[in-house]
């Protein structure tokens, strides 16, 4: 059985929303290739559309957390990075104001995600010092 | 590492003032401040002037910077890399430095000698020493590889060039292959019948040589044979020889010589009776040939062309005729190869108004050599083309198809000294006038002069001038029935027609017609002129530009006996040099392929000149064989995903050059503009 | 206007004697060429044409064996094959094609060898100053 | 459906039982057209066979190849691609050995869309549609009549709007070296836009695709700051042929012309008096 795909997908770089094919062979991520009748991107992709697809397999992708210890970055669980990181935006919310924490979201992130984080920092943390990399 | 980046390492730069060949021209004082301090960025730690680098002193001076001030590159601004870069690779070697971290800028050759405008020629050394910095911080250490070298020596032609070499080798012990394209050993030096300037007999001197060579336990010699095919590089040569079929079985043939005697069919022997006396279809060139067995010649065979003869087979006592034998290809391995091919005589027909092939009594030199030849086709008497008439006068012509821009712009060097023993030669045998035509008399050998004025005392006529024709069309009383010279004599300014009986042209020698082809066969080359080009004109006279294949004799140019043994004996002594030495190492600077990179795409195979590259089908790409790559890097220009790299000239080396002179060049000109 | 800047990509075995021949003669030209030794002008391939033009070259020469006489044997078929190709991708862009000269210099050739040199510096010479034309 | 695609589904149809699967275009999700394997398994997603707009065939086939160096497969191909698969072949990077190519050629108004000189396939047996000739590139034509400094100020303006997003050398069929120069400091600056004249992306990449250039135009169609490159490509394809006898695609057996030494005569000996 041969498994060549080509599984239709929006770029997660920016917010433009290019259209993609990612190229399947055998399970394995091999490629991207353009879609060119969709309306937005008509074909066309930009440098990090064409090479989406590289850090999936990346030796260098991170999976799981990881927390310093004692100067060295340790494997953690989601569980355990999710609490300390709880603990300490309180702690510091608690010492010093809501302000005094900010929150810098992605463009690799979609538009769900960049809205559940500045749903975090207006509602839980209680600061409008929310901001995103595309507005650099 | 980007060409632009600050180097880490400790270079040296050192500008040789050459005496004033270099300082004369270029500010060395000023270039080598400019280098220490503008280059400084670039990892320049230290910078001299020096007047002469390449000696003891000069290059001390590199070895001592390399100990104490820890370079670990090194940069030479002078000469010709051609020249000297052996000479500082081995001084850095000498003082714990790869000799591939040194560099040499050229600023002699071309930079000094060739400009006269002393800011730009300043200039122009900044840049190429700024461009060798570049590239020399790039550089890689490389190791030699050492092979073998196969003790066993192939001469190509038998002359008596070839002969002396051979013997050489063959003498202190070496096995030789001797091939020779014609039945016998023996060359030009054996159609001749006295050499000048001692006047002793040519076949007296030359057949105990030819002897020798044929009987010698480390001599296979083969002749009517040729190399087809050479393969391979220096210490490690396989060669292909066809040996032609003679249709004789040398194992059974005793040279009595009752075949030829028998052979029923004369053939007029254009090579080695130059035309003008007669051979059999079965034949030895000449009696003393070597070896002693005789060819048939195919083309004048009557049972070859018409099926019925066998006169030979016949009555051969031996019953070595066998007229199935086939052509055979011998092969052949061999560590060096010395060329000996010799030259062809220039063709006086190509000059019409000499009349040579028209006018019956106008001789070549070669035909000439032949007729006083006690041995060949006159008993050696001095005739017109009837055979019978002795001539009363004689004219030797001079620079026939030798420094004459329409045909030979060199001098043939060897036919004033032949003309003047013709001269002699017949003054001897008929007493008859003799007359000399020639533009300059050169003589420059040892004896030779005196020679030349023996010949003034023997009442030759001399005469200084370039002939214009040669006619037998008689204008004035005296000369019907005569061939009239016409000359300018110079030294009289005068026209002058000078009635003879017969003419010798001294044709000029020129590089044997398959010269080229022969010289890409070994992978050597050819002058403007076609002889074989030697390494170095002065100073490596028998060596080429390719490792293992020398040259000797004449077809490197025109030369007489004296020179060409001399060179046969020096080819020898660099073959043996290198056969003492027992391995050679090969060229360093070989291709490699980028085995990750490399996409298998296979152009690069077919472009490599000596088969190098191999497509490796499993792995899906290329592999070059460093034994056999020669280090030209064509590949590398093929090549579009830059996986095939040459060492020592990688595309960083040579980007960080451009990019270095570059640089230099365009700071002139904004200082310029400021 | 300022001196046109050449690059001269020479094969080790003909063109660079060719060129140290001309030295050895005196013969006299124009200092405007660096030239850069490489073993054989078939290494030369087109990116080092363009990245010496890019450095801001206003003409690169690549120089060879005479055809037939190629040390490598065939190293120098290659460029007569490249070269031209390359020549013609500077037209359509728009680059002037007699930017970059291909010639053959054999070892014996030093008059040659100047004659090319003066004959290329002239021509480049009277072309606006490569970098000018990119701006 | 129009009859062409119902006329290429019966040849797929005709096909497939012999072969492991079927190379051609499916339009899928939200109508989005992109190659696809048909298997005998699923018959049903023939009905799903699409036509245009045209995508890069011939680089999923290597990749199908690559991982299944047996299986038997076909491919629908029009011309360019057709040519592009052939090189591909010619450079050893795929084998024909079990490749059944179906021929789809283009309609006039495909044809001219891609200023197509050569609309048809070749050396597909079996083909749908019938061969159109080819058209002339206007565009083409029009920039080689430019004199020299109009052709260096459209470049230089074209260029300016080049984003360097390598989509036209990632997507080319002919560029299928695991490292690419393009991406190699000593030839093409990183990190400046727009980038500096003379373009050493687009001419080391011009000079790349001498007599390999099948002209599918895949460059410029997906080229987000529409520069007609393929002209370039095309120019040099004249002087391939004309020079080299050379047409990349066109002959199976030809060798590029990398791999051929000069033929003695062919090139006027200089200098020296041979």
């Amino acid at each position: 059985m041969i498994g060549y795909e080509n599984v239709l997908t929006t770029c997660p770089y920016c917010g433009t929303g290019c259209a993609l094919h990612l190229e399947v062979m055998d399970n394995n991520l091999v490629g991207v290739l353009p879609a060119k009748n969709h309306v937005v991107s008509q074909g066309s992709l930009c440098i990090k559309g064409w090479n989406v697809h590289a850090f999936v397999n990346h030796p260098d992708r991170l999976k799981t957390p990881l927390i310093r210890k004692d100067g060295v970055l340790e494997e953690a669980t989601w569980d355990e990075a999710l609490k300390l990181v709880a603990d300490k935006l309180a702690a510091i919310k608690a010492e010093s104001g809501p302000d005094s924490v900010a929150f810098l979201t992605s463009a690799k992130c979609t538009n769900e995600e960049n809205y559940l984080v500045q749903k975090l920092a207006r509602a839980v943390i209680g600061t409008n010092n929310v901001d995103h990399c595309g507005r650099l | 590492m980007s060409p632009d980046r600050k180097p880490q390492e400790r270079v040296g730069v050192y500008v040789c003032h050459c005496g004033s060949n270099i300082a004369g021209v270029v500010d060395v004082a000023d270039v080598g401040e400019w280098a220490g301090k503008e280059l400084e960025p670039h990892g320049v730690v230290v910078a001299r002037d020096y007047k002469f680098m390449c000696s003891s002193l000069g290059q001390e001076l590199i070895a001592k910077d390399i100990k104490e001030q820890g370079l670990t590159r090194v940069v030479v601004a002078a000469c010709s890399p051609h020249l000297h870069e052996p000479t500082f690779r081995t001084a850095c070697s000498r003082a714990g430095l790869n000799p591939y971290l040194f560099e040499m800028a050229n600023i002699r050759e071309q930079d000094s000698w060739v400009t006269t405008d002393k800011l730009e020629a300043t200039k122009k050394a900044k840049a190429l020493i700024a461009a060798a910095v570049g590239r020399v911080v790039h550089q890689q250490p490389l190791e030699s590889l050492f092979v073998p070298v196969d003790p066993n020596v192939l001469v190509v032609g038998g002359g008596v060039t070839g002969i002396q070499a051979a013997l050489e080798i063959a003498n202190s012990g070496r096995h030789v292959y001797l091939v020779e394209r014609e039945p016998s050993i023996g060359g030009h030096m054996a159609q001749f019948d006295k050499t000048f300037p001692t006047l002793d007999c040519s076949a007296c001197i030359l057949t105990p040589k030819m002897f020798d060579a044929g009987n010698h336990k480390n001599i296979t010699m083969l002749t009517w044979s040729e190399v087809e095919k050479v393969e391979g590089h220096i210490g490690n040569f396989t060669v292909t020889i066809r040996k032609r079929a003679r249709y004789i079985d040398e194992s059974l043939c005793t040279g009595c010589g009752v075949c030829w005697e028998k052979c029923p069919k004369k053939v007029v022997d254009q090579v080695f009776e130059a035309g003008l006396g007669f051979r059999k279809a079965v034949y030895t060139p000449f009696p003393q040939a070597v070896p002693k067995y005789p060819v048939i010649d195919r083309e004048n065979c009557t049972y070859f062309q018409k099926g019925t003869c066998k006169a030979c087979e016949t009555y051969c006592p031996a019953g070595a005729i066998k007229f199935d034998q086939q052509d055979e290809h011998l092969t052949a391995k061999v560590g060096n190869i010395i060329l000996a091919t010799g030259y062809d005589l220039f063709d006086s027909r190509k000059i019409t108004n000499y009349g040579y092939g028209r006018l019956a009594n106008v001789f070549s030199s070669l035909e000439f050599e032949r007729m006083t030849n006690a041995a060949g086709p006159t008993m050696g008497r001095v005739v017109l083309r009837d055979g019978v008439t002795q001539p009363k006068s004689v004219a030797v012509i001079h620079c026939v198809g030798s420094r004459d821009k329409n045909y030979h712009n060199y001098c043939s060097a060897v036919c004033c000294m032949q003309s003047l023993k013709s001269a002699h030669l017949i003054k001897e045998k008929t007493g008859g006038d003799v007359y000399q035509f020639y533009i300059d008399m050169r003589t420059p050998a040892k004896t030779y002069d005196e020679f030349y004025q023996r010949i003034i005392r023997e009442g030759v006529n001399m005469v200084r001038g370039k002939v214009a024709e040669i006619t037998d069309t008689a204008l004035e009383p005296g000369e019907e029935g005569k061939l009239v010279v016409q000359v300018e004599d110079t030294l009289i300014g005068r026209q002058r027609r000078i009635p003879v009986d017969m003419v010798v042209l001294s044709a000029g020698l020129e590089a044997r017609h398959d010269a080229k082809e022969v010289a890409q066969r070994f992978g050597i080359s050819c002058s403007a002129d076609e002889w074989f080009i030697e390494r170095h004109p002065k100073l490596d006279p028998v060596a080429t530009m390719t490792d293992g294949v020398f040259v000797a004799g004449a077809c490197q140019g025109p030369k007489d006996i004296p020179s060409s043994v001399a060179q046969g004996a020096a080819a020898a002594a660099r073959v043996l040099s290198i056969i003492g030495q027992g391995q050679i190492e090969i060229e360093a600077a070989t291709a490699i392929v980028d085995e990750v990179s490399c996409v298998g795409c296979k152009q690069c195979v077919p472009s490599c000149p000596y088969r190098a590259i191999e497509y490796l089908a499993v792995e899906g790409r290329a592999h070059v064989v460093e034994a056999l790559c020669k280090g030209c890097g064509t590949c590398v220009g093929t090549c579009l995903s830059k996986s095939i790299s040459l060492k020592h000239f990688t595309d960083d080396q040579i980007v960080a050059e451009v990019v270095g002179a570059m640089r230099v060049m365009k700071s002139f000109e904004t200082t310029a503009v400021a | 206007m300022s001196e046109p800047k050449i690059i001269g990509f020479l094969c080790n075995w003909c063109s660079y004697r060719g060129a140290d021949a001309a030295g050895m003669a005196r013969m006299k030209y124009p200092p405007n060429v660096k030239i850069i030794r490489v073993p054989c002008s078939g290494r030369i391939s087109p990116e080092l044409v363009l990245r010496s033009l890019r450095e801001g070259a206003d003409g690169v020469m690549v120089l060879g064996c005479h055809i037939g006489d190629c040390h490598y044997a065939t190293g120098n078929h290659r460029t007569a094959k490249r070269m031209p190709v390359l020549k013609k991708l500077l037209e359509y862009a728009g680059i002037d094609p007699e930017r970059l000269h291909i010639n053959w210099v054999s070892a014996a050739e030093g008059e040659r060898f100047a004659t090319v040199m003066k004959d290329f510096t002239e021509k480049i010479s009277a072309l606006p100053p490569f970098v000018e034309t990119m701006r | 459906m129009t009859a062409r695609v119902t006329a290429l589904r019966e040849v797929i149809e005709k096909v497939l039982p012999e072969v492991d699967g079927v190379l051609a275009l499916r339009s899928g999700p939200g109508g989005i057209v992109a190659p696809y394997l048909f298997g005998k398994e699923h018959p049903e997603e023939l009905a799903k066979l699409a036509i245009w707009p045209k995508e890069p065939v011939p680089e999923p086939l290597k990749v199908i190849l690559r991982a299944h160096p047996d299986a038997k497969l076909a491919i629908v191909c029009r011309g360019c691609e057709e040519r592009g698969i052939v090189e591909l072949f010619k450079h050893a990077q795929l084998s024909l050995n079990n490749v059944t190519l179906i021929g789809l050629q283009c309609e006039r108004s495909e044809a001219e869309f891609c200023r197509c000189a050569k609309p048809f396939t070749v050396h597909a047996k079996t083909f749908v549609g019938e061969p159109l000739e080819g058209v002339t590139d206007s565009l083409t034509e029009r920039i080689a009549a430019m004199s020299q400094p109009e052709k260096l100020a459209f470049w230089k303006d074209e260029f300016e709007h080049c984003i360097k997003c390598y989509g036209c050398r990632t997507i080319c069929p002919q560029c299928f070296c695991n490292v690419c120069a393009l991406e190699d400091e000593t030839w093409v600056e990183t990190g400046r836009l727009p980038m500096p004249n003379p373009s050493m992306y687009h001419l080391v990449r011009a000079m790349h695709m001498t007599a390999k250039c099948v002209a599918c135009r895949e460059c410029e169609e997906t080229c987000p700051a529409d520069i007609p490159m393929a002209v370039h490509f095309r120019l040099m394809a004249r002087d391939v042929k004309e020079m080299f006898k050379y047409e990349p695609g066109a002959v199976m057996e030809q060798k590029p012309p990398q791999l051929l030494v000069l033929e003695e005569g062919e090139y006027e000996r200089t200098g020296l008096p041979h």
